[in-house]
């Protein structure tokens, strides 16, 4: 889960994080009324996960009541690479000596956090890896030794920070992983992290990636919401249980289990097909699992053709026939689905679907065969 | 011969109580699986059709001799149970559960290592199946008979569809190895691989990836190497976009990294063959097997 | 340092481990405040200590005012096995249905924490671990990985608590865990534990062991005290920074290095002699610090002999020699020294002393010849 | 030969700009040991009479080619100094510091030896002198000379004491090795005992024990199990009272347990001589040697 800047620096504030006092506002209101309160200058900033805000209009400095309200009006509701802008932050302006860059980063190949640390800071730091990697210092911590003083030291001796900041820099960093391993983020990332002209460390911007499996013991984050982030058709997905992402194309696609779901995709992709969704119908699922995907599937109005691929393991192809039929009962879908079931029960689920004599359901017996019905449907639809 | 389970698996079941643990649990010990017993707090005395439940894995361990657990707990019990298992002198741990926590995970992974006494594979896996000796986990066992190719796969039903492929060409499995989809597997692509390269039944060896992580790129480099026997591999994700979890916790394009393409050609560039599809997969079996027995 | 049971407690309290409500009290008006707060009936407690209390009349049950009175009167002043007591406790009086023992002890040998847990709580637990070394439940906790649910499962089915009170028992040694690493402790235990008949768990004494050397880091616990347990010679040695226990006998010791002062006692004892004191005067000791340490050595009233057992290493001889010249000019000890000068500038320090020639001074080469003289001399005083 | 120290140390101290550090650090280069770096943060690029100082040990270790550690700083610092050497890859780590934390020791032990990558002696020891060949601390040299008597010690000035009877007495030393007073030392009897087994140069092991814990009674049963080389000890502390802490940290009588007269008996039992008097020590030194050469 993907946290705005707000609710990361919010997070940050709570682990000695230092970042600059703000609020979070809704409407032009409370965005001047924070701004009175937090005084002049200061910074308006719109809230979505997205990165060169600043360059499309997205942070404005307000100098007095009047800009601050100016830009909270011109900021609210706007659109920023596809987001629209629904909450605001707004907080004291600051000046700025040095930027740099901080993160720790859940390492999946080393299986340890990663930390990391440049003088590079306020650019895309993906940019600076390629283009300079010795810029950026990494040190991978042993997560059951955790973050060590000497860690801090090295990496800012390696990073090439100022000498007067060593320490501070270096103790920012142990609270960032403090809050890493507390919180169960996967990403923490301040960038710029900024030396002020009085020499104070601070997080400017906060970038945080909490891990979903883990919400449950953190009820608080658990409440966090983006509304500029949500889709529809996820939302409807994730309140059934169901792992969906949604796609460009127009072939609707369930499987059960995400390996056989992205083969599939790739298959109908192969065969000239563009798939409107990933959708895992899961192990086991029993055929009301299956009509809410259905559902779940149609609710995306781009979607002209559907496609089943189904291998029975777990699942019985019996279940998913039955869903299906259910589906077709509840929704009568007015697209072509194309059905493949194979292993458990999956004579028993063909027989049950040609019994059922559904309009504009086709069933194939391999899943290269299926893919190009689907695709040929969708383009004859 | 077959790697990691076999008739010599004294099998004990974290969570044997639940629905899931007791149909799957009773499902293995059909297919011949030594199933010996099985933990749940609370429940110790009582039992399973048979298989005794203790409260803890040392008594397990300690009156039923157990030397492999599966994990069938609910996410936020499954760090506890691996960890457990392992301090009981468990060997091999297969956890099952899917969704624990990727800061347990890791924490579990370090502890297990930092110890090296027991091996962990997935969690968020399907399990091991070696056809003809033990299942231990939730592969559909009926698909799959004994044989050479030893299959080792980070994603389930993908696994049944290339493993079905393959025995439509007349292939049967030495061990089928699900490692799971998660950020850290316990075991990964390599761990395994070199299990089958000692493995003189295995002829053959058939890696499924997918999209996120390096584990590919690092089984590349290993099979370079260190592994005589050919390998065939299969990438799931070619048309995943940047950005979205497909399905799985460790499913995921990040930037530039973790793309199929990438993983494919990493393969490629050191002479495994990488299948377009499933059905390429068993093709490409057939035609290397065809070669390496002559 | 070892705490009082309510300053044991109150550090339970804030790392959530279950206490009775209590108050602290240094006069019988703040025993009956507190006690009329706390409400009847309730446990007046002496704090001190030692083992026993109970049945020395150091813990009654008062059942109204008049009675709170009466026992803080009884108490307060009280001598227990040779501790005065300065303070008291009072706590509700708590029902018990079962007492249990439990413990975390910092293991030196298996260096990792040792938890312990025992249905035979409320009785001397190194009985129990002679007689019936079963009936205790022992399990070590890797201190990289820390205390596990598992941990806490596994010891209370081995100790055989009650099948219903198995997960709070596991929770509160996860709790005990927590503190005794937090507050980085070397011992914490609780004894009894007791199980109320409403199936409450909770910690009716406290038992806790502080290390000294990483007080710094808690600055509370650093200000804890206990008048009852502190010896006047030891306090006065602590302030000067010197090494010192007070011991029976009448003959002062005074070396450098631990290992070397303890030789030196046992020599002295095997040559028929009673060592007053332990006195490691540390490594490159200068004058100044061996005139402070003769004047803490005789400022114990039994000594009648002193010993000086010098091994120069970093400590110079001759700096010894002009410390035990200081302190003759500002003492004027009457007490004969024995002192032997070797190692680091033993020629220096000898001739320094022959040239001060102190009354009652006498050197001898050799640690079994000096220890040999100053028994001798004990003995003829 | 000798035992950790030697010729082929290269020495750097972490707190090398300290007035105790300095000091010593340059007695240790006097004596001839290889003293190439020292580290004290923020003050990188300066140097302590001809020898570099770095901010880290990563920098030392890289440009200097540092292989052992002294560690001179305060107790608040030592843990991180020492964990900071391991993971520079620093084999032997020295810790001269006195009153570090318990819990930092024990999370240092720990974690030193599940990484097992390097060796810690201390904390809160006089060093370790092979004499004629280096000298790391704080042993005052002077005294001692080059022989066949391994020293292994829990104290400091009792073992200048003992090592003087033996010089009085003709010995000379192969190495001495303080291992520390303190509750959690890094090595203990056995493990350098095990060091002086293995050396050619050792024709006798004395070790110096004192009150509390148990390590000379796991010494005795190590002794008796694994080393052929005869033991002669001394323990310090038969007149201690209970619960009274004697100076060092570890040292202390708890209940019936760490008594002196305990460890004598044990050691005893298996065959090794105990002195009651440092000059004993030197007398069953020589008889011993005197046995053993024939």
């Amino acid at each position: 889960m993907d946290l705005l800047e707000y609710q990361g620096k919010q997070l940050f504030a709570r682990h000695g994080v230092p970042v600059p006092a703000g609020q979070p506002a809704r409407t032009v209101q409370e965005a001047v009324a924070a701004a009175e309160q937090i005084g002049y200058p200061c910074a308006v900033k719109a809230q979505v996960q997205i990165g060169g805000r600043g360059k499309l209009g997205g942070i404005r400095i307000a100098r007095d009541a009047a800009e601050a309200r100016a830009h909270a009006e011109a900021i609210l509701g706007m659109d920023i690479r596809g987001l629209t802008v629904y909450e605001l932050w707004i907080e004291g302006a600051s000046e700025i000596a040095a930027e740099y860059y901080a993160s720790v980063v859940f390492d999946r190949s080393a299986k340890a956090p990663l930390v990391m640390l440049s003088t590079k800071g306020g650019m895309d730091i993906e940019q600076v890896a390629d283009e300079s990697p010795e810029a950026i210092a990494r040190l991978h911590v042993d997560p059951l030794l955790g973050f060590q003083d000497f860690h801090g030291r090295r990496l800012a001796y390696e990073a090439g920070v100022d000498d007067d900041v060593v320490r501070p820099v270096g103790a920012m960093l142990a609270k960032l992983y403090e809050a890493f391993v507390a919180e169960e983020a996967t990403l923490v990332e301040v960038n710029p992290l900024i030396i002020t002209p009085d020499r104070q460390v601070k997080a400017l911007d906060a970038k945080v990636t909490l891990d979903g499996n883990a919400l449950y013991r953190h009820p608080d984050n658990a409440q966090l919401r983006d509304r500029s982030a949500e889709d529809p058709q996820e939302q409807m997905a994730k309140e059934r249980g169901l792992t969906y992402v949604k796609l460009d194309g127009n072939i609707g696609i369930l499987g059960n289990g995400a390996g056989l779901v992205m083969s599939t995709l790739d298959v109908v992709k192969g065969a000239g097909g563009e798939p409107a969704n990933f959708l895992d119908a899961g192990g086991g699922s029993k055929a009301e699992a299956i009509a809410q995907a259905v559902e779940v599937i149609l609710s995306n109005q781009s979607v002209e053709a559907v496609l089943f691929n189904i291998f029975g393991g777990i699942t019985r192809c019996d279940e998913v026939a039955r869903g299906l039929i259910e589906a077709f009962e509840q929704i009568k879908p007015t697209v072509p689905f194309v059905v493949r079931l194979d292993g458990t029960n999956d004579v028993e689920g063909r027989e049950l679907l040609a019994q059922a004599a559904l309009p504009n359901v086709y069933t194939e017996s391999t899943m290269d065969a299926a893919a190009a019905r689907v695709v040929e449907l969708a383009a004859g639809s | 011969m077959a790697i990691l389970v076999d008739r010599n698996t004294r099998l004990c079941t974290s969570g044997i109580t639940g629905r899931e643990g007791t149909f799957h649990t009773l499902r293995n010990r059909d297919y011949g699986t030594q199933v010996v017993a099985g933990v749940t707090p609370g429940k110790g005395g009582q039992d399973v059709d048979g298989i005794p439940v203790f409260n803890t894995f040392h008594e397990a361990v300690a009156e039923q001799g157990a030397n492999t657990a599966m994990i069938f707990v609910p996410p936020r019990f499954a760090a506890d149970s691996i960890l457990e298992a392992e301090d009981a002198g468990i060997e091999l741990v297969i956890a099952i559960t899917e969704g624990i926590p990727a800061h347990d995970e890791l924490r579990v992974y370090n502890i297990l290592r930092k110890n090296g006494r027991a091996r962990l594979i997935g969690p968020n896996c399907p399990g091991i199946l070696s056809p003809g000796k033990a299942n231990v986990g939730i592969i559909p066992a009926a698909f799959f008979r004994e044989g050479n190719v030893g299959v080792v796969s980070r994603s389930g039903t993908l696994t049944y569809q290339i493993g079905n492929e393959l025995a439509q060409s007349g292939f049967g499995n030495s061990s089928i190895v699900g490692i799971g989809g998660d950020p850290v597997p316990g075991s990964d692509f390599i761990d395994v691989i070199a299990l089958f390269e000692r493995d003189p039944e295995t002829e053959l060896i058939v890696m499924c990836g997918e999209i996120g992580g390096d584990a590919e790129e690092r089984a590349a480099e290993y099979i370079a190497a260190h592994v005589s026997k050919p390998v065939v591999a299969y990438i799931a994700g070619f048309t995943a976009p940047p950005g979205k979890t497909m399905g799985h916790a460790g499913a995921i394009v990040s930037g530039s990294k973790g793309t199929a393409a990438a993983k494919a050609q990493a393969l490629e560039a050191r002479g495994v063959k990488v299948g377009r599809t499933p059905t390429q997969v068993a093709e490409l079996a057939m035609a290397t097997l065809g070669a390496a027995s002559t």
